[in-house]
Order: C-alpha cells, then structure tokens, then sequence
C-alpha cells in the first residue's frame, strides 16, 4: 500500500499513457510529465509569494495580506489578475526584440532545469546520466536572460543592474559548481538519482545525507550561499535593490513580462533549492529509518519547502551587502573554502571508516574557515566601501 | 549524402560564416566572435567524425572537442581582454585604424 | 822527452771526487754578480764580498789540491772527471764537466792565491777611485771565468769561460772610459783576442765534429784519449797535416791571441791603459797564461803521433812562434821609457819562453815557468804600481830616479822579482825555470836556432830590466812632486810574492824535481847527482854569463848617473836608427792599420754600397709592385664591385618595398592571406589524395 | 537524414549568419548564442552529451556573456559611423567563398571514402571521467595550467591601470 501510495504519480501517468497508441506513447509520456511540472511548479509559485508575505509580516512584526480569501491565501489570485490586466508598457527606444525575448528566455532556461531533479523514487522527468552537468549547463543561460532584459530596456538603471546581477551570478555560478562538484566525486556519478541513492541508506538510524559529513555540511553552507546569491534573493539581491536601482534589470517591463520575472525568479529559487536537497538533503530519502514508509516525494516537497522557508527567513532579517564586499567575500572567501573543501572531500575518501577521518576534515575546515574569515575580517576586506567614480 | 557529409557540409558552411565575418567585420569583437564559429565548426567536424568514426569507443573525437572548447573559451577570454586592453589606449575597436604594426 | 801515454795512461780515474769543483769557479761569478747590483756607495761590502768569495775559492782549491797530493804521494796519480750532459738538439747532446788533476790543480791553486793577494792590494791602490765597487764586480767575474777556464774538461765550457774572460779584460782594461785612450786599448785588446778566439772556435768546432764529443777526458770516450787521437790522426788535412795537427795549430792560434804571441801581441802593451792591479792580475798572471794553460791541456792532442825522440808539426811551429815572440818582446822592451810598457813586453818575451818551453819540453817545463813567472811577474807589477802610486801617477821611467832611498821597501821586493825574472843563478825561481827551458831547447831535435834565440832573449832580458832598476830606483829623483812610501796594504802582498818568487825553486831544481814529477804523476826521488851532471852544469854556467852579462852592459850605459828626460838615451847614442825602430814597437801596429783595418774600411764601404744600392734596389722594386697592385685593387674595389654590389642591393630594395605593401598592420589582410593558403592546401591535399 | 539534423542545421547557419552580417554588435553576440546553442544541439544529436551539455555551459554561460561584457565595454553598442563592413568587404568575401567551395568539393569528392551508418555509441560520464584521467591525463593537466595561465593574463591584460577593475572577462 504504501509503495502503491508512493508510486502513485508514476502509476497514474503510465495508465494515461497506455491508453494512448504505440508510437506516440514515449511523446506523451514526456509530454505529461511537462505538463505535470508547469502545472505545479506556478502553484507553488504562487503559494510561496503569499508564504514570503506572511512571513516576512511575522518577521516584522505585522501580519501580511489577509484580505482576500482566508488569511491571505488568494492574494496570488488578486496578483496574477492584476499583472495580467496592467498595460504592457514597452520604452520607445527599447530593443523590442531582445525586450520581449529576455523574460521567455529566462523562464524557459529556469523551467528546462526541472528535468533532471528527482521528485521521488523513479519520478524523474529524464533520467540524464550527466544530469547535474545539464542543471548546470540550462542554469547557465539565465545570466544572459538577465543581461539582455537589462541591455534591451535602454535605461542607464536596468543596464547597471544587469550589469551587476550578472557579475554576481557569474562569481557565485563557480562556487555552486565546485559545492556540487565536491558531491560528485563522492558519489561518483553526475546523475542525480546515482546521488540520492548513495545518501538514501541509514546506520543506526540516521541517514547518510552527505550533510552530515564535514565536508557536506561546508558544502552545504557554501552551496546555500551561492544559491542565494545566483537567485539574487535575500542578502545579495542588490541587482533589484529598491532603494538604490528602482527595480533593477526588469524597470521597463510591466504587466505579464514583469510577472514572468517573477515567476522565473521564483522557480529559479524552487529548482536550485531541489538541487540543494538532492545533493545534501538526501533528495526523496526520508530523515529516519523508520520513516521510509511515507512516500519519498513528500520527503522531497517537504525540504523543498524547509528551503524556501529558509530563503525568505534570511531576506526577513540579513541587510543587503554592497556589490564589491559581495564580489570580495565571493571571491576571497567562498571560493578557497570551496577548493580547501574539494581536497578534505578528498582526503576524506582515502582515509578509511574511523573517527580519526571525522576529526582531521572537521579540524581542517574549521581552521581554515578562522583563519581565511579572521583574515579577511581584519583586513577589512569586506568591510570598507571603495568609491570609484565614473571617469 | 550520409549524414556525415551533411554535418561535414553544415561545419564546413559554419567555417566559411566565421572566416567571411573575420575578414568583412570592421569591429575587432566581431573578428573574435568569426574565429569563434570558426573554431565551434571545426569542433562540428571532430564529434561527427567521432561519432561515425570507425571505433567510437576511444572517445577521441569526443574528448579533443571537449579539450578544444576549454582552449577556446581561454582564447576567447585572452582575445577580449587585448581588445580591451586596445581599445582603452587607442579609443577604437575598429580593425583598419589598428595598423600600428606597418610595414 | 815525455810520452803522452805517461800523462794519460798513468792517471787512474775515481780518485777524490771533484763534483764540487765548480763552486770554486761559482763562487766568484756570484759574488760578482751580487756586487753589480750594489750601488756605488756600498764600496766596503763590495770589498768584502770579492775578496770573501776568492778566499774561499782558494780554500777549496787547497783542498782538492790536498787530495791531488795526497793521491801522489801514495804513488797514485789520480784525475777525476764530473761529467754531465748540458742540454740535447736531436741526437748530439752539449756535455760539460770538471776535471781535477795535477795540472789543474797547481793552476787553480795559482790562480786563486795570486788573485787574492791582487785583490788585497787592489783595495789600497784602488781606494779613491769612485768606481770602486764596479772594479770590484769585474775583477771577481774575471776571477770566477779563469778559475772556470781552468777547471773546465769540457771544450765548450773552456771557450765559454775564455769569452768570459776577454769580456773582463775588454771591461778592467777599459776601467777609465772617459780616457779616450783606455777605451781605444780595451777595444783594441778585445778585438785581437777575438781574432784568435775565431780559430779557437774553428778549432773546437773541428774537435767535436771529429771526436764527436767536447769532453777532454771522458773515461775513455774524451777527446783528449787515446781512440779519439788516433780517429783524428788517420783523419788527413790540408797541406799534408794530419786533422790532429791541424786542430792543434788552430788552438794554438787562440792562445796566441790571449797570450800576446807574434802576430797578435800588439794588444797586450796598450793594456797598460788599465789600472796597474789588473795589468798584473790579467797582464801578467792569469789571462795572459790561460793560452799557455790551453796548449798544455791540448798538449795530448798536439802531441798526438810524435815518433820517439821527435816532434809534431804543431809543437814546432808552437816552439819557434815562443822562441821568435821572447827575442822580439825583449828587443823592443829595450827601447821602451813607460815602467809599465817594459813589464808588458818583458811579459810577452816571458811568455814566448813558455811556449818555446811547452813546444820543446813537454807540459812539465812549460807550466814550470808559467807558475814562477806568475809570482815574480805579478810582484813586478804591482811594485811597479806602488811606485806610480807612490809617484802619484807618474808612469814614465825618466822622470822618476832615486826612489832607492824614498821607497826602500819597494826598492826591496822590485829588486828580489827583477832578479827572478832576469834568472839570477841558484837562489831565484825564474833561473830554475827558464833553465828548464834552455835544457829542453839544447836537446831540441829538430833545430839548435831557438837555443840560441833563447840565450840572447835571456841576455836582453836581463839588460832592459837593470836599465829599469837604474832608471826607478838609482840616481836622484827628476820627477815633480817628491815619492813618498805606500801604506803596508800595498807592501805586505809584494812581501808575499817576493817570499814565492824564492822558495818555488826549490820544487823545480833538477836535483829533486817535485814539478815535473808531481805532473808527470811519478815519484819524485832526490839525488844530489843529477844536478851534477855535466851538460847541465855547463848550460848553467852559460846562462849566468848571458845574466850578468847582460847586467854590466846596462849598468855600463845607464849607471847612476839618471840623465834628464830631455837627454837622448844612451843606447839611442850608440845606434839610433835602431833605437828609433825599437822605440816605435817595430811599426807593426802601424803594419797592421794599413793592411787589415784598411781592407776592413775599404770591405765595409762594399757592403753599404751593397746593402743601399742593391738590397735596396730589390726592396723598392718590391715595394713599387704592390703600390701597383694596390691601386689596381682599388680600382676594381670602387668600379667593379661596389657599381655592381650597390646596384644589386638597389634592386633588392626596390622589391622589398614592393613586399612592404603586404604588411599593412591590419589584422585582416594576414588572416585573408592565411585563409587563401589554407584553402590552396586542402586543395593541394584533395588533389594529391585523388590521384 | 533526419528532419531534426535539417532543423537543426538550419537554425545554426542562420544565428551564425546573422551573427555576422547584423548592424548592431549586441544582436551579433546574442545571433552568436543561438548559433552556439544549435550547435550544442547538433551535438547533442550526434549523442555526444557531455560535448553538447559542456558547449552551452561554457560558451553559453561564459563566453557569450564575455563577449557581451567586451562590447559594452568598448562602447561597441553604439552603431559605428563609417559603416559596419571594413573597406575591402569583397575580398573578403571572395576569399570565405573560395575555401567553402574548396571544402565542400572536398567532402563531396570523399563521400565514398568516409564511413557511413554505424551503431550508436553509448558513451556515460563514467567512460569519459576514466578517459579524461587515463589515456587523456596530459592533455588534461595542460588544459588546466593553461586555463589558469589565460585566467591570470586576461585579468592582467584587461586590468585598469590605476585601480582594479571589477572581475569582467575573466572566466
């Protein structure tokens, strides 16, 4: 019963297909899986834009939308009608053809990411043996979505803040590669299902989730601190900076565009939380031994919501930090820790079963996590502002 | 036409593309972006012949393309830099003013 | 009559060893060497250093001449050789070595004692010149090259030592450079000698070229040996002489050169010039006497093949050059007014005694005279020089008189050596040895003439001697400034001399003849006997007359009556034609100035014009052919190949200008150029593969 | 030869076309991604997946942005004045021309010769990972030194003088 219960999308979509003829089965077959994501990613969407409001009220002490529907829940509703209705207005001498591709490219480039995360147990869209290296290669594209959404609109605001938005996700993009890369050579495999099936077995009863290795957990912090900053949310989402770029590459688009924005940003954060938990979170394996028998896919929609929690928890309460300490702390910080990570993954597969490989990684990172921060912190490296005027 | 010629053909098209937009483009980024088709033809060329190779096995076709993009990525990086580099002592990204290096 | 093989044969080689032989000759030459690099002031350590370095020269001759007679008296006669090879060009290797035997032994004992005694004097007589150690510097080289003449038993080393010693004398001899005179004597002196040391030269040349080898005794192999001898005696030379001869005659004509025989005498009373110390050191002991040392050492090769009884050409012609240069030196000593030029010519005559000795008598008798003549001849000399540094300068015999009573001690030792070199009967040396020489030439085979020459030499030599002794030392003084003694530094060393001059009679009587038989390397047994033997006794009467004959006739002429300068001279009275030929040394300087010199001047004249006329010619011509050359080279240089080189270069240009144009600094261009060669490759690949 | 191929064939010459002939430099770079991504498409139909997925990651993700960043950088948005071609287009042209027709001629003359259908070649990351390690070990490492080589020179080449500029053009 249970597996029937945890089988039950996969079992729903072979019946659909089975009533179709032979040679278009494998077609539909992917077609509705297609289907399913785009359906149920957008919910989601559009859940979480409520969840971020309440709980950025909570954070801040007030209460968020409750008018519409109760507590708030249809606010998403109001908000779609409203971005549907609103006139699209376009700049004169914007590009129009870039200013109209750059939001498809973005949600197109965020959507194609969806088909390699593995849902449940064999509920993934396409089952790629170089899955991870797509993730990577689709997340890719979103910069230039950013850049020409930026360029097209014409306006000194925008093109600044493309310009920043896609310094950012290019400094972050290679510390998020190398997080994930520590993983892979762990598990040996690219393909996300090979990852979830190494992490998927407990002793004792507790899970072999790469997190709670030393070099998992430092992965795992430095993959979430990537993760913010390539979805510019929370502490790194100076591209959209209010105060100071109005709303950052996407000023000119208003109506459906902005709205696309939007949804792309949000699946964006959606997609790099499930690669998140695949890599760390042991993906669809449930926390405890005993607790295998509910379904893996809730154990996956469950992290994945834990994560986006945790999204909108840090932008409730870290200030935003300014473009050359993100890029400093990106690049002076992040990125050795993430290298001194790849050695101690390393070293931590030669050295045998034992505590004494425990203590040795451990003691490392934490080292080199004192000394390369202290250092950085007294030099002040991410603390001053420098100015540099336009010439 | 086995499929082989056709992507020998396509890739030899693509290399023409990128040779005519070195020689024609006035804008010495557009020269880059000429010699990057050229060398993405010629990657063409190794993963078809690869792929129909005799014994695909080896993975030669596939790993010299993979090697060839790293270089050229590398390349296309040094290539932009220079023209930066130009660009900011001689005020001009274009080809023809560039002639310090006469005869 | 002595057999060669008695000198040879008897001597037994190994006897002392003589390997530090050459320190006697070293010594000297080092000192002198030291004393050149002293500088003028340093006059005492000069001194000191040559008269160091002779004594202990003479200290080592004293010992190897201790073991030389020690050898003798155990009835050994014994000659030790030291041989060792110089340096080699291809096969032949230049040796040199040392011989000790008798004869060098006495000679370095001679050479060093006198030399010593010289060089005491010489620092008294010498003691206000301010050349002072420069003197000495050459008087002790001179000392080093005659002890190496004498200890040499090499041929080489001997010409060697010879040259060496011409050097000094050319040097001491011209001491006072800026006499015009002094320098014109020395020139002169060294020339001469020079002359007879070509024939020496031509001689040894000969020698080594036949023999083979330069060393006189060599264990058998020397030159001087019995199967060389022979080897040269099968060998004919010119005019019927046998090679032997003929090399003998050679040497003997170096000897004469440095001895002052005949034809090259005419140095040896220009000699004078030099300071009286070296006129008797050189002039009248040691230099003069390496001639007569030479023919004795040669004397084995001289004598090589005499018949029993007999002579050799060389040892005639040795015997009447001697016998005709003592009548001819005492001749003109006769008319000589110079103190100085009568020892020179009294030395000449002596030294013709010694070669007519060796010529007739053998080594023994020859060498006899030579040591005795040393001694007396040197302590005539340097009384002779005490007298003119008594007489501050004064040189000329008619100028001085009465020096009897002002310069007794002088007076007393002139007297003792005027009567040995007159050969005063029994108590005098030069009576013994000139005897000796009387003896030989009376059983002379070959001619009875040179006996008498002698005789008549022995009468002129005692006549010009009391003329002397009448003139210095009788009558009252007529020079300027009145004589006055000489410190004891210049008397003591003629005391010495005067006590030798004595006491060697007695190894040379015939009655116990040490000399001649400590050099024939026999015993020397004494009988009282053989000194009565009649023939001798009679000889000795005969030369006694001749001596005091000789005495009165001067006496006679001269007596104490010591005219004036101006007053001609007695003799001159008598024949004066004769008087004035003897006067100018019988013109043959003069002889010799219109002959040789001119043949030189008008030889020297041909040779220039040689050199200027005819080298120079072909040295122009030459010259002119490569200034034609060069011009020619420039010609082509400037039409042909810079016109052609730079018009091709021009060329060259042109097209590279052409070139140029390629490089248009754009990019394009080279990649359109690249892109066309690209595809002509692949078509150059596409077409070959088809084919 | 399948529909696909002709698609995709076509889609990669025209972004490579237009890349080359469009006015504006900032519609050439992006004509340039869409000739990429056809060709990482191509790729991906010669089931050569690593190649395909590798080309978008870096030429996508990394050089088109770098390209993008250059044009901005040198002001190459502005439409330049004295027209887009340079002076002597045409012989250039004529030269492009030439080698195409030499390099078709070529592959048409050796169809014959080159080997036609052959089996798919199944090829997993675990194959290229032990290939890249193995056989391919030098060529990797040079790869890598030389990336970092290039990394280290762009920045220099590119560095503001006076003060550092931000990290552009470096991946």
């Amino acid at each position: 019963m249970i597996e029937k219960l945890d089988q039950i999308f996969v079992s729903l979509l072979h019946w659909l297909v089975s009533s179709l003829p032979a040679t278009l089965q494998p077609l539909a077959g992917v077609l509705l899986s297609v289907v399913a994501i785009v359906c149920l990613f957008p919910a989601l969407f559009a859940l979480t834009t409520v969840f971020e409001r309440k709980g950025l009220g909570r954070i801040q002490n007030r209460l968020g939308p409750n008018r519409i529907g109760p507590f708030g829940f249809f606010q998403p509703i109001a908000d779609g009608i409203k971005s549907l209705t609103k006139e699209d207005i376009v700049p004169l001498s914007a590009d129009a053809v870039v200013h109209f591709l750059a939001p498809v490219v973005l949600v197109v480039a965020v959507f194609m990411g969806f088909a390699v995360l593995p849902m449940g147990r064999h509920m993934v869209l396409v089952e790629m043996d170089a899955g991870l290296l797509f993730y990577f290669a689709m997340g890719a594209s979103t910069e230039l979505a950013v850049f020409m959404a930026g360029w097209s609109s014409r306006n000194k605001y925008s093109l600044l803040g493309a310009m920043r938005a896609v310094a950012q996700m290019i400094s972050y993009e290679v510390i998020l590669l190398l997080s994930s890369v520590t993983v892979v050579m762990m598990a040996g495999s690219l393909s996300l299902t090979k990852i979830v099936e190494a992490q998927s077995s407990y002793t004792w009863g507790f899970p072999h989730w790469y997190i709670f290795t030393p070099w998992g957990c430092a992965g795992f912090v430095m993959y979430a601190i990537a993760a913010t900053a390539e979805t510019n949310r929370s502490p790194f989402d100076l591209p959209e900076g209010e105060s100071e770029l109005v709303a950052g590459y996407h000023t000119e688009y208003s109506g459906f565009k902005f709205a696309l924005f939007f949804l792309g940003e949000y699946l964006a954060m959606f997609s790099i939380s499930g690669l998140g938990t695949t890599l760390f979170l042991g993906g669809w394996s449930a926390p405890f031994s005993f607790l295998t028998w509910i379904p893996s896919w809730t154990w996956f929609f469950s992290k994945l919501m834990l994560s986006i929690f945790v999204f909108i928890w840090l932008r409730g309460t870290l200030p935003r930090l300014r473009q050359d300490q993100l890029m400093n702390f990106a690049w002076k910080f992040v990125l050795p820790m993430c290298l001194l990570n790849l050695l101690v993954a390393g070293a931590w597969r030669f050295m045998g079963e034992g505590w004494p490989r425990w203590f040795v990684c451990s003691v490392i990172l934490v080292a080199a996590y004192a000394g390369l921060g202290l250092s950085e912190m007294r030099k002040g490296k991410i603390g001053p502002r420098s100015y540099r005027y336009a010439e | 036409m086995t499929p082989l010629t056709g992507y020998l053909l396509v890739a030899a098209l693509l290399f023409s593309i990128g040779l005519a937009g070195a020689l024609v483009r006035r804008n010495a980024i557009l020269v880059l972006i000429g010699i990057e088709l050229m060398l993405n033809a010629a990657n063409l060329n190794l993963i078809a012949f690869w792929r129909y190779g005799p014994h695909p096995e080896l993975l030669t076709g596939m790993i010299f393309a993979i090697f060839s993009i790293a270089v050229a990525a590398a390349e296309a990086a040094v290539g932009l830099g220079l023209v930066i580099q130009i660009h900011r002592h001689a005020k001009t990204t274009d080809i023809d003013q560039m002639n310090r290096m006469k005869g | 009559m002595l057999d060669t093989e008695a000198i040879s044969g008897s001597f037994t080689p190994g006897g002392p060893s003589c390997d530090y032989l050459f320190l006697i000759a070293a010594v000297p030459m080092i000192a002198a060497g030291v004393i050149a690099l002293l500088k003028q002031p340093y006059r005492k350590t000069a001194a000191t250093l040559a008269i160091g370095s002779l004594s202990i020269s003479l200290f080592l001759s004293l010992i190897a001449f201790a073991n030389v007679v020690s050898g003798w008296m155990q009835g050994v006669a014994t000659r030790t050789v030291f041989n060792f090879t110089w340096f080699q060009f291809g096969a032949t290797n230049v040796d040199l070595g040392w011989v000790l035997d008798p004869l060098s032994a006495i000679m370095l004992v001679m050479v060093s004692f006198v030399g010593l005694l010289i060089f005491i004097y010489s620092t008294g007589y010498m003691k206000d010149d301010e050349n002072y150690t420069r003197f000495f510097c050459f008087l002790s080289l001179f000392a080093g090259a005659m002890l190496g003449v004498v200890i040499a038993n090499s041929i080489l080393l001997m010409f060697m030592c010879w040259e060496l010693v011409g050097l000094t004398s050319y040097l001491l001899i011209g001491f006072w450079y800026q006499k015009p005179a002094a320098a014109a004597a020395a020139k002169k002196a060294f020339l001469t000698t020079r002359v007879g040391d070509v024939f020496f030269l031509l001689g040894m040349v000969w020698l080594f070229s036949q023999t083979g080898t330069l060393l006189f005794y060599n264990s058998g192999a020397g030159s001087m040996e019995a199967d060389a001898l022979n080897g040269l005696l099968a060998q004919p030379a010119a005019w019927g002489l046998t090679a032997a001869g003929a090399i003998g005659l050679l040497i003997f004509a170096g000897a004469a050169g440095k001895s002052g025989q005949f034809p090259l005498h005419v140095w040896l009373p220009d000699a004078m010039e030099g300071p009286t110390p070296v006129s008797a050191l050189i002039h009248a002991a040691t230099m003069v006497a390496a001639g007569v040392y030479l023919i004795a050492r040669v004397y084995p090769l001289m004598a090589a093949g005499m018949p029993a009884g007999g002579t050799t050409v060389a040892l005639t012609v040795v015997t009447w050059a001697g016998a005709f240069t003592a009548v001819f030196a005492a001749l003109i000593a006769v008319a000589q007014s110079d103190i100085k030029r009568i020892l020179a010519y009294s030395t000449v005559s002596q030294l013709g005694y010694m070669m007519a000795g060796l010529g007739m008598g053998g080594v023994a008798v020859g060498m006899f005279h030579l040591i005795t003549h040393a001694f007396f001849k040197a302590l005539l000399f340097l009384g002779a020089g005490s007298v003119i540094h008594g007489c501050s300068g004064e040189q000329d015999i008619r100028k001085m008189g009465g020096l009897k009573s002002d310069m007794p001690l002088t007076f007393a030792t002139y007297a003792i050596g005027m009567l040995a070199l007159c050969g005063f009967p029994l108590l005098f040396s030069g009576f013994w040895s000139k005897d000796g020489i009387l003896d030989a030439a009376l059983h002379w085979s070959v001619a009875k003439t040179p006996f008498y020459m002698l005789i008549i030499g022995a009468l002129l030599t005692a006549f010009y001697m009391t003329r002397q002794m009448v003139y210095v030392f009788g009558g009252h003084w007529r020079g300027g400034k009145p004589a006055h003694e000489n410190p004891s530094v210049l008397v003591a060393p003629l005391w010495i001399l005067a006590f030798f001059a004595v006491t060697l009679s007695l190894i040379g009587t015939p009655a116990w003849p040490c000399f001649r038989a400590f050099l024939d390397g026999r015993a020397a047994e004494f009988n009282w006997d053989a000194l009565m033997e009649s023939g001798l006794l009679l000889l000795m009467g005969a030369s006694t007359v001749m001596v005091v004959l000789g005495m009165i006739f001067a006496w006679r002429l001269y007596g104490d009556r010591s005219p004036k300068p101006t007053v001609p001279d007695a003799l001159e009275k008598i024949a004066p034609v004769a008087w004035c030929l003897l006067r100018d040394r019988l013109y043959v300087d003069e002889l010799y100035g219109v002959t040789v010199i001119a043949f030189y001047g008008w030889w020297a004249r041909v040779a220039d014009w040689l050199d200027r006329r005819v080298w120079g010619g072909v040295v122009g011509a030459v010259a002119g052919g490569f200034a034609l050359w060069a011009r020619l080279n420039r010609f082509l240089d400037t039409r042909v190949v810079d016109g052609g080189f730079d018009k091709g270069c021009d060329e060259l240009a042109v097209g590279g200008g052409l070139l140029a144009r390629v490089q248009t600094g754009r990019v394009q261009t080279h990649l359109r150029i690249l892109a066309l060669a690209v595809a002509a490759m692949a078509l150059m690949l596409i077409w070959s593969s088809r084919g | 030869m399948s529909v696909v191929f002709y698609v995709l064939a076509a889609l990669t010459v025209a972004g490579a076309l237009a890349a080359v002939l469009l006015k504006n430099t900032v519609h050439c770079a992006l004509a340039l991604t869409v000739a990429f991504a056809g060709l990482a498409l191509l790729f991906l139909n010669l089931d050569a997946q690593f190649a395909g997925f590798a080309q978008i990651l870096v030429y996508i993700g990394a050089v088109a942005i770098l390209v993008v960043f250059a044009i901005l950088l040198t002001k190459g948005s502005e439409t330049p004045r004295d027209g887009v071609f340079s002076r002597t287009w045409l012989v250039g042209l004529v030269i492009a021309a030439g080698v195409f027709a030499v390099l078709s001629w070529a592959v048409i003359n050796s169809v014959r010769v080159l080997p036609h259908e052959t089996a798919v070649p199944q090829v997993t990351v675990l194959q290229i990972g032990n290939a890249l390690v193995g056989r391919y070990v030098l060529p990797l490492e040079i790869v890598a030194v030389l990336l970092t080589a290039a990394m280290i020179g762009a920045v220099i080449v590119a560095m503001h003088e006076k003060v550092g500029h931000e990290k552009e053009g470096q991946k």
